[in-house]
């Protein structure tokens, strides 16, 4: 770099605090109070179910801790051992609100965990196929395409029928159905922000395919993305219900919401709503709480539509 | 000569979230007939404002706050929404400046021009299309009636912006408000339709506010021009009057900082500084920080003076003549 | 006097010969009747033959009722018999067809239009219950030529038999039972309209409507919102919300028995660490057996919709030992014997179970392992679909399941040469003995049973081999199913034995 | 003259429409349609010397921006050489590649989307040279302050996000950018139109300044006549992908050679103080898929004859100038 | 277009292979269907012979192959439980899904657009605030939870419609449908309000996006300008626009109402394709799995073809033959 020194008349910017879009995003987020709601809601909901083994008063999963002759009892009432059911049992003597609570840390784990994974290989998959185009973008978006004409609820429930019960099949299940759905969010955003001038100038630097692609693009393309992925994490929730509630979800021992609410459905017209109704509440509750933030993230993170 | 339009101490302004945004604040000037009345200023100085606020289209939060808006001699301030309908696109015009975004695209031209026609003026499809017609072949469309049904994506840029005059031309209105139409266009497009527009201004008597950021557009073009700077006209006046003798330290600038007027490869006469942000306008005369001539007598609120040269500025210390570089 | 019906499994072809399954048997029942029918209890009872003997150990002569027409007019005569029995093995693509009901037949004759001497290769003494799973079909109208001939090697004069799909259509659905089609739309429903040429009495409605309602709730929620008169299988939870609002319940013994196999083949077994296998040892079965309170499932779980078991088809039903009572429970016992056996900790165990199939079927498995777990074996449960379940089974991957047999012919002999009897495809004996239990004193009382004419005697043999295999544990029973229909207010019906649907049985109280 | 810093020759680029098997089927079939073709460089030579600014003028969809991209090496091209400091680095290895490609800098028009909106303005600026070694980690915030004060703005600038400034400013933190890694050769991609009269004014005096500082020599592009009449020593002016006419500023304004470029000259609005009558050529740019025979601007062109719609006029050199047009070469008969 | 069409119908012709190989693979995998078909009390020799007389002896490639060869035939097999064609089977059950569907994504666009129209004029108002608060519970509720409450509280407690089935038919065009006739309808009402109701939501949303940002094209200000009533600016310009993502996507929906089926008819117990195929799957009917998948990829492929026309109709800007490259 050359000496000569130069002193041209030095500007002053304008004298604002220094703050991240990260927290510009932020504070922006807090303006609803329906959405400042959800978001509470839903850390206490990802709290309980984390501690869930310390705050249940039974662990529902263990066959030891269960006793068929507490099922079906109505809220409130007395087990053999003198403690209480504040949501009752159901038909295997467990206690609802521990099963509500583990049922939502399963439903919960399996959610975020495929999300993630999803999130992952259709982040990685869409950005590729955006930023170099030509023969590789063709044969990724075929794939995807491929994938995307097939419903996913189908999709899910033919897997599974083929690999059988169980947590981690249920998470191949909704990371197979969903992953095609992020490369072609990531793809098109990633194919916008790709026009812009800074990938250009990333590159005219002199910096690697790599860099450009995960310093510079990705995270770009990640606003509509965490967007998609809260929505989608609400949708996971759900389509895992379904798929307990057809029957090809998790494992009867260890409930997830929406096997909860599938085996109460049966209950429900006997007048054993506590069953069925309680743990739909409970994934009503969670996954209108997800959306609520997801909807509000999409506000914020809209460029568009800010004033 | 009576004003067809005259705007008097207009203010609009947004309430945003993070304030008041005084976007217009105390704008006044007039058009007479056939005139053309250059509105100048940098990006974000209230132009677009200005034109909507005559148009009656400010939307919120945005509101017409003071003022009033008299147009042969009745206020439009306080129109009702159905008044103003009334008013729009038949007696008082406006055009774009984005030819590509300003006709629907999923509408046919003829769709978009008819219901123009019928919004105001009871007569057949047939009749409004033959209307149409007439006014796109004035405007030097070639071939309108084959054109005519097709969609805007079918037309270049030029031929948008265009149809788009031949729209606001459909009712002959008093007033054409023209936003910064041929910025969007090439060179020898914009010339085209600079031509149009002054062989249309001249022939019928259409008032014209032609509002630009670029100085050089307006000189050839206005008959008044009025310079705009954060939400107030700083300096209006007969054309060539404000062009040969600025007053205002803001409009000797501006014209100053024009590349073509300086020598190659001397320093362009720049301004210092920049536009202050309207949430946070410094007292009284908001171009103080930026002035080179600038006193503490500036801290005050500065009315419009009548210049020596004959226009009006709203500075105490106007570029003296010798000051002015020719 | 239209009965509407909501079903829990719809029949898959109103072919009566198609598939050998409830659903299927129970339609057919309505359309076609078969020569013997079997009561509410299964006891034989006149149909289209009106008597039938054994001439001797091979030889059975049958004779036909006479005046008997079919739905189109037509005379019924030991042709359509012939027929019948000819086209059973023809029927294209049959999942699972009716031969096992009829080869053991050698040779039909027609002594005339309504006598019929039948011979059968060996002694089969089972001749009669066979008889009456299958309906008479009419040669006529399936096209058969006049002259219709028997020969295992293939019948003459049967014409092209017919597909299946073609009794779909009501005008090919043509038998003399109390119903004729009226329209099938699969899926839908199944509308029956009665049959003026029934020998039998008339029956009181004159369409029976059947809708299939798979989903228990739905079919519930129909019967209480009065689309149907009459639903088959309630759940267990709702009777009594059901009867709470008026309507009547109908349950029964069934013959089927819900029952736990423990694998006893070779060491390793799946789902049990180590390379033994406690299972072989029958104080470990006597122990898993007497964990399980039959008592408490049948008061928590089934709601009383149960019979704790200690055979493996209820009394008085043919081969049982009415005086053996249901297993008892006993957990202290339970550890005594694993103790005893070696397993003072019990040891860990997977526990297959389908949960679709049986009622609470998945649920038992859980109860089941919650007892278990108490006594010291660890016990995971396994919950499958039926099908997938199966696979497993087959496949002998569980070294524990649960699952039920029903037992069509309402004999002994059914669930003991099928779950216990030692594997023999060729003698075709322990078919379902996927715990590959093997004892020869079974076996042999069990081929001499099924070789016995004579009743007493075969009844003799089959409560031996029943009271040995209970004896040793081969096979830990739960508990019979009751059946169950829930009916409009003022209907009747009589539970069934067999579980089938019979809407023409369904009377008005009044 | 010195020998050039930047040479082209021949250079082209042509867009052709990506057809996969289904349309090259379809077009086989006789039921598709052969992939369409832009033209958007077509045989374009000229050169640069140090130190030389250079004006690039043409309407929309010229090809001026295809030939920045081409030169600053985002783009491959179809045809031709680009020689820089004598090498040429279209065909240059990937080692090379990074060393040319620094000497080579491009500033955008927009810039807003020039900047990453996540990244801090001494991350923007600071990215490149510590990727490449130049500066260490350590040394970045003293070399970003001086950078940032280079183009007139104050240090502590880099803790903000480009978000947070005014267009001007904005475009200076690209500059800053791009002269983090000492290149000597500057494309500016119509780097002053989206900014205000009196910013852009600020802006080209920076440039100005750095050229006289640093030497650097710029290839300047616009369509505005006024600022590349200000700022350029040769003007370079083009018509549907093809050079027009070549010619130092000075001579070009007074004297243009090419019907063009007169027509260009006479319509650029220029500040006068009489209202004046626009007589504007006629007729619109044709489409650069489908352009006419010839010389592409006899559509247009009050003095076409027979020849022009039938023959490419060869840019002809003449001293210092160029011109392409058969009026300069034997007449249009 | 003829391009667009092989494109489609390669990718269709992909799809279709890819699906029958997987599901093929995939059935048999789960295990042997005639385990579960047959009668308990048969014997090996039995089952042997019912496996030969269906194939199942024989190896998958073999199995794959004869049943492949058959496909190309148009014969999807014979479904191993009706004994009949498989494609029959299906096609017997598709009027009442289709129907269903058809009902739902009706009622989904009939209130879904306004609602969302609504909601995206007034965004920040209490009805379009409730709207959007509605479309989250819409969105939130999973589909067999709010079957079951439906269920219990319009046909259990408050007794005013039936709780599930078909009802009465009528024919129609050759096909039983249950529109026509009050029974039919009333069975109906439940499951398509299920199955609709995550559509609404989706459509409330779409349009509520799309209203918000077509309101601030300079169009939407421009026809404004011309002086049309607010009502035409919102029917016409406004809602063709909107129409175009609302088309796409519930296009694209409609396939997905069509799979989603599979769970409202398992609930409502209607007699349609889904609950064959969940009734297929527990049975291990493997040609009737396959034909299914195969059918709804089919059904995919040929909604997306007419969304696609649909699409070009409604955005001019959209030429078939350039979709699919970019
Ligand atoms: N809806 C709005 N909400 C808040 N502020 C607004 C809104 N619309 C305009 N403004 C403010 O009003 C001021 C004037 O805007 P206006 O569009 O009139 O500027 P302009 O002179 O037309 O600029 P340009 O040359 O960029 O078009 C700007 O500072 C802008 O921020
Ligand atoms: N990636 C591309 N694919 C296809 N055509 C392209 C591509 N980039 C540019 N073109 C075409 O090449 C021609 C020249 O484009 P270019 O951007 O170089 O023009 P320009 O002179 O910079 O115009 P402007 O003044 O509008 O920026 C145009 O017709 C354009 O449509
Ligand atoms: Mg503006
Ligand atoms: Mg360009």
């Amino acid at each position: 770099m050359s000496d000569i020194s130069i002193t041209p008349p030095v500007e002053k910017a304008p004298q604002k605090k220094a703050i991240s879009p990260l927290r510009a995003a932020m504070l922006d987020f807090a303006s609803s109070p329906l959405a400042m709601i959800g978001l509470v809601v839903m850390v206490v909901m990802v709290l309980a179910a984390i501690f869930a083994p310390w705050i249940t008063p039974q662990n529902p999963y263990d066959l030891s801790q269960l006793s068929i002759m507490d099922n079906n009892l109505p809220p409130g009432s007395e087990s053999f051992g003198g403690q209480t059911y504040w949501l009752g049992t159901d038909p295997q003597g467990r206690d609802m609100l521990s099963a509500i609570i583990y049922g939502l840390r399963m439903s919960l784990i399996v959610a975020v965990t495929a999300t993630l994974c999803a999130l992952a290989i259709g982040m990685a998959m869409g950005i590729t196929a955006a930023y170099f185009g030509g023969r590789i973008d063709t044969l990724i978006m075929r794939v995807v395409d491929l994938q995307l004409s097939f419903p996913a609820i189908l999709v899910a429930l033919i897997l599974l029928a083929i690999l059988g019960k169980g947590v981690d099949k249920v998470i191949i299940a909704l990371v197979i159905v969903q992953w095609a759905y992020y490369a072609r969010t990531v793809r098109g955003s990633a194919l916008v922000e790709r026009q812009r001038d800074y990938i250009a100038a990333a590159r005219g630097l002199g910096l690697g395919h790599a860099r450009v692609m995960f310093r510079h693009l990705l995270p770009n393309t990640l606003p509509p993305l965490i967007v998609v992925a809260t929505v989608q994490i609400a949708q996971a929730i759900a389509l895992e219900a379904t798929l307990s509630f057809l029957g090809v979800g998790v494992p009867v021992t260890e409930p997830s919401l929406g096997l909860l609410i599938a085996n109460g459905y049966s209950y429900l017209l006997s007048g054993a709503y506590w069953i069925s109704v309680y743990p739909g509440v409970a994934l009503l509750v969670a996954i209108v709480a997800i959306n609520l933030v997801g909807d509000q993230l999409r506000d914020v993170l809209n460029p568009r539509l800010r004033r | 000569m009576t004003a067809v339009l005259q705007v008097e101490n207009l203010k609009t302004h947004f309430f945003t979230r993070a304030g008041v945004v005084p976007a217009v604040d105390g704008v006044s000037f007039s058009v007479n007939r056939g005139e053309v009345m250059g509105l100048v200023g940098e990006s974000g100085s209230g132009k677009t404002v200005t034109g909507f606020s005559i148009m009656g289209m400010v939307d919120k939060p945005g509101r017409i706050v003071g003022g009033r808006i008299l147009y042969q001699g009745r206020d439009l301030a306080n129109l009702r929404e159905r008044e103003w309908q009334a008013i729009r696109g038949r007696h008082i015009a406006m055009i774009f400046q984005d030819p590509m975004m300003t006709l629907n695209p999923v509408l046919k031209i003829s769709t978009q021009m008819i219901e123009a026609v019928q919004a105001h003026v009871h007569i057949s499809k047939q009749a409004a299309r033959e209307r149409c017609l007439a006014t796109l072949a004035r405007v030097g469309i070639p071939s309108p009636a084959e054109r005519m049904d097709a969609y805007p994506h079918q037309f270049s840029g030029g031929m948008r912006q265009r149809v788009a005059i031949a729209i606001a031309l459909l009712h002959d209105p008093e007033v054409i408000v023209a936003d910064e139409p041929t910025t969007a266009l090439d060179v020898t497009i914009q010339a085209q339709i600079l031509a149009e527009v002054q062989k249309l201004a001249e022939g019928s008597g259409t008032a014209l506010i032609w509002i630009t950021h670029d100085l050089s557009v307006v000189s050839s073009l206005a008959d008044n021009i009025a310079v705009m700077y954060a939400g107030r006209v700083v300096e209006q006046g007969r054309a060539a009057t404000v062009l040969r003798h600025p007053a205002h330290p803001y409009t000797h600038g501006l014209i100053e900082s024009i590349p073509s007027r300086n020598k190659r490869g001397v320093d362009l006469a720049q301004i210092p500084g920049m536009t202050p942000p309207l949430l946070d306008l410094p007292q009284g005369c908001a171009f103080r920080p930026r002035c080179p001539n600038a006193t503490d007598a500036c801290r005050a609120d500065q009315p419009p003076r009548e210049m020596p040269t004959g226009q009006m500025a709203r500075c105490i210390h106007p570029m003296r003549e010798s000051e002015v570089a020719q | 006097d239209t009965l509407r019906i909501g079903l829990a499994s719809e029949p898959t072809s109103v072919d009566p010969h198609y598939h050998n399954l409830g659903p299927n048997n129970a339609l057919a029942r309505h359309i076609f009747t078969p020569l013997i029918e079997q009561d509410a209890q299964q006891l034989l009872n006149p149909g289209l033959a009106t008597e039938w003997e054994a001439v001797d150990d091979t030889t059975w002569r049958l004779t036909l009722r006479e005046g008997v027409t079919f739905s189109n007019g037509a005379p019924f005569t030991a042709r359509d018999v012939i027929y019948t029995i000819c086209r059973i093995p023809l029927v294209p693509d049959a999942p699972s067809p009716f031969t096992l009901y009829t080869r053991a037949i050698a040779g039909l004759e027609a002594e005339d239009d309504h006598t019929l001497i039948v011979t059968t290769d060996g002694p089969a003494p089972l001749l009669p219950n066979q008889l009456a799973t299958f309906g008479i079909i009419s040669a006529s109208v399936s096209g058969a030529e006049d002259e219709v001939s028997f020969d295992t090697d293939g019948c003459t004069g049967i014409g092209d038999a017919p597909a299946s799909a073609e009794f779909n259509d009501p005008a090919f659905a043509i038998g003399t039972g109390p119903y004729t089609l009226d329209a099938y739309i699969r899926g839908e429903e199944l509308r029956l309209t009665r049959n003026d040429n029934y020998y039998g009495d008339a029956p009181a409605w004159e369409q029976i409507v059947m809708r299939p309602l798979t989903n228990a709730g739905a079919r519930v929620a129909a019967l209480l919102a009065g689309d149907v008169q009459m639903i088959e299988n309630p759940p267990t939870q709702d009777i009594a919300r059901i009867e709470g609002d008026g309507f009547v319940i109908s349950s029964g013994l069934s013959n089927r028995v819900i029952y736990i196999a423990l694998d006893q083949g070779d060491a390793p077994t799946p789902g049990i660490a180590g390379d033994t296998n406690p299972l072989q040892d029958a104080r470990v079965r006597e122990a898993l057996a007497l964990a399980i309170d039959r008592e408490a499932i049948q008061q928590r779980l089934m709601l009383g919709l149960s019979e704790p078991a200690g055979e493996l088809l209820p009394a008085p039903m043919f081969g049982t030992n009415p005086d053996r009572p249901a297993i008892p429970y006993d957990a202290e016992r339970a550890r005594e014997l694993l103790a005893d056996a070696g397993y003072p900790d019990g040891f860990q165990i997977v526990l297959g179970t389908p949960n679709d199939r049986y009622i609470n079927d998945g649920a038992i498995s859980q109860a089941v392992a919650q007892m278990w777990t108490q006594v010291g074996v660890q016990t995971e449960v396994d919950a499958k679909t039926f099908s997938a379940f199966i696979a497993d089974r087959n496949g002998f991957n569980f070294s524990a399941f649960l699952a039920g047999w029903g037992a069509g012919t309402g004999e002994m002999s059914s669930p003991l040469g099928a779950l216990v009897a030692t594997r023999d495809p060729d003698r075709s004996l322990g078919g379902t003995n996927f715990a590959r239990h093997s004892n020869p004193d079974i076996d042999d009382r069990l081929v001499e049973a099924l070789q016995t004419v004579d009743d007493a005697e075969r009844e003799r043999l089959l409560r031996e081999a029943s009271a040995i295999a209970m004896d040793t544990f081969a096979i830990v029973p739960i508990h019979y199913e009751l059946t169950t229909w829930a009916l409009a207010p003022g209907l009747e019906y009589e539970a069934r034995a067999d579980q089938y649907t019979l809407g023409f049985a369904v009377t008005q109280a009044d | 003259m010195t020998e050039a810093l930047l040479e082209i020759a021949n250079l082209s680029k042509r867009f052709r429409e990506d057809h996969d098997m289904a349309a090259r089927l379809a077009a086989r079939m006789g039921m598709g349609h052969e992939p369409a073709t832009v033209h958007a460089v077509d045989d374009v030579s000229f050169s640069v010397a140090p130190g030389e600014v250079v004006g690039l003028v043409g309407e929309s969809g010229s090809g001026k921006s295809t030939i920045g991209r081409m030169i600053a090496g985002l783009l491959p091209p179809t045809h031709g050489t680009i020689r820089f400091e004598g090498a040429d680095i279209t065909t240059r290895n990937r080692a090379e590649t990074t060393a040319a490609a620094l000497q080579i800098q491009m500033i955008f028009q927009d810039p807003m989307s020039s900047l990453n909106p996540r990244m801090r303005v001494r991350d923007i600026i600071s990215e490149a040279p510590v990727y490449h070694g130049i500066i260490t980690q350590s040394q970045a915030r003293e070399f970003v302050a001086q950078m940032l004060e280079r183009v007139g703005l104050e240090p502590t600038a880099g803790d903000r996000y480009p978000h947070q400034f005014s267009g001007g400013q904005r475009q200076r933190i690209v500059i800053a950018r791009a002269l983090a890694v000492s290149p000597q050769f500057l494309i500016c991609d119509e780097s002053v139109a989206a900014l205000d009269v009196s910013i852009q004014a600020q802006v080209l005096n920076l440039f100005m300044r750095l050229r006289r500082e640093l030497g650097l020599a710029y290839l300047f592009i616009s369509h505005d006549l006024g600022v590349v009449e200000h700022i350029s020593d040769r003007v370079v002016i083009l018509y549907l992908g093809r050079v027009v006419e070549i010619a130092p500023t000075d001579a070009l304004f007074s004297d243009a050679r090419h019907p063009y470029t007169q027509a260009l000259l006479a319509e650029v609005p220029r500040l006068s103080f009489e209202k004046r009558r626009f007589e504007p050529i006629k007729g619109e740019i044709p489409s650069p898929m489908n352009p006419p025979p010839g010389c592409h601007f006899h559509t247009r062109c009050p003095f076409a004859g027979p020849r022009c719609s039938r023959e490419v006029p060869r840019l002809r050199q003449d001293g210092p100038r160029a011109v392409a047009c058969h009026l300069e070469d034997g007449g249009v008969a | 277009m003829v391009a667009y069409l092989l494109r489609r119908l390669g990718q269709s012709l992909l799809a279709v292979i890819a699906m029958a190989v997987l599901v093929f693979l995939g059935v048999y995998a789960i295990g042997n269907p005639v385990d579960i078909l047959i009668n308990p009390e048969a014997t090996e020799r039995q089952r042997l012979e019912i496996m030969e007389r269906m194939g199942l002896d024989r190896p998958l490639w073999e199995q794959f192959w004869v049943y492949f060869g058959n496909l190309l035939q148009g014969d999807f097999g014979r479904s191993f439980v009706y004994g009949e064609s498989a494609m029959s089977v299906i096609l017997q059950r598709l009027p009442a899904t289709m129907e269903l569907a058809l009902f739902a994504l009706v009622l989904a666009i009939v209130l879904g657009v306004p609602l969302g129209v609504i909601a995206g004029l007034k965004p920040d108002t209490v009805g379009g605030r409730s709207i959007m608060a509605g479309s989250i519970l819409g969105f939130s509720l999973p589909n067999f939870w709010q079957g079951l409450m439906m269920i219990l509280i319009f046909a259990v407690f408050l007794g005013w419609l039936p709780a599930g089935g078909r009802g009465q038919t009528t024919e129609f065009l050759g096909m039983r449908v249950s529109f026509l006739n009050l029974d039919g309808l009333k069975h109906m009402i439940l499951p398509a309000i299920n199955l609709a109701l995550f559509k609404m939501a989706l459509v409330i949303r779409l349009a509520r996006a799309g209203t918000r940002e077509v309101m601030m094209q300079d169009y939407i200000k421009f026809a404004r300008a011309k002086g049309l009533s607010h009502r035409r600016v919102v029917l016409v310009h406004v809602l063709k626009n909107i129409m175009i993502p609302v088309v796409t996507i519930l296009g694209l929906e409609l396939g997905s109402m069509i799979a989603f089926a599979v769970v409202t008819e398992t609930v409502f117990a209607w007699p349609g394709m889904g609950k064959l195929l969940i009734d297929s799957i527990n049975r291990l009917d493997r040609p009737v799995i396959v034909a299914y998948l195969m059918l709804i990829v089919f059904l995919f492929v040929l909604i997306n073809f007419l969304v696609d026309l649909l699409y070009s109709v409604l955005d001019p800007r959209v030429r078939l033959a350039q979709r699919g490259t970019q």
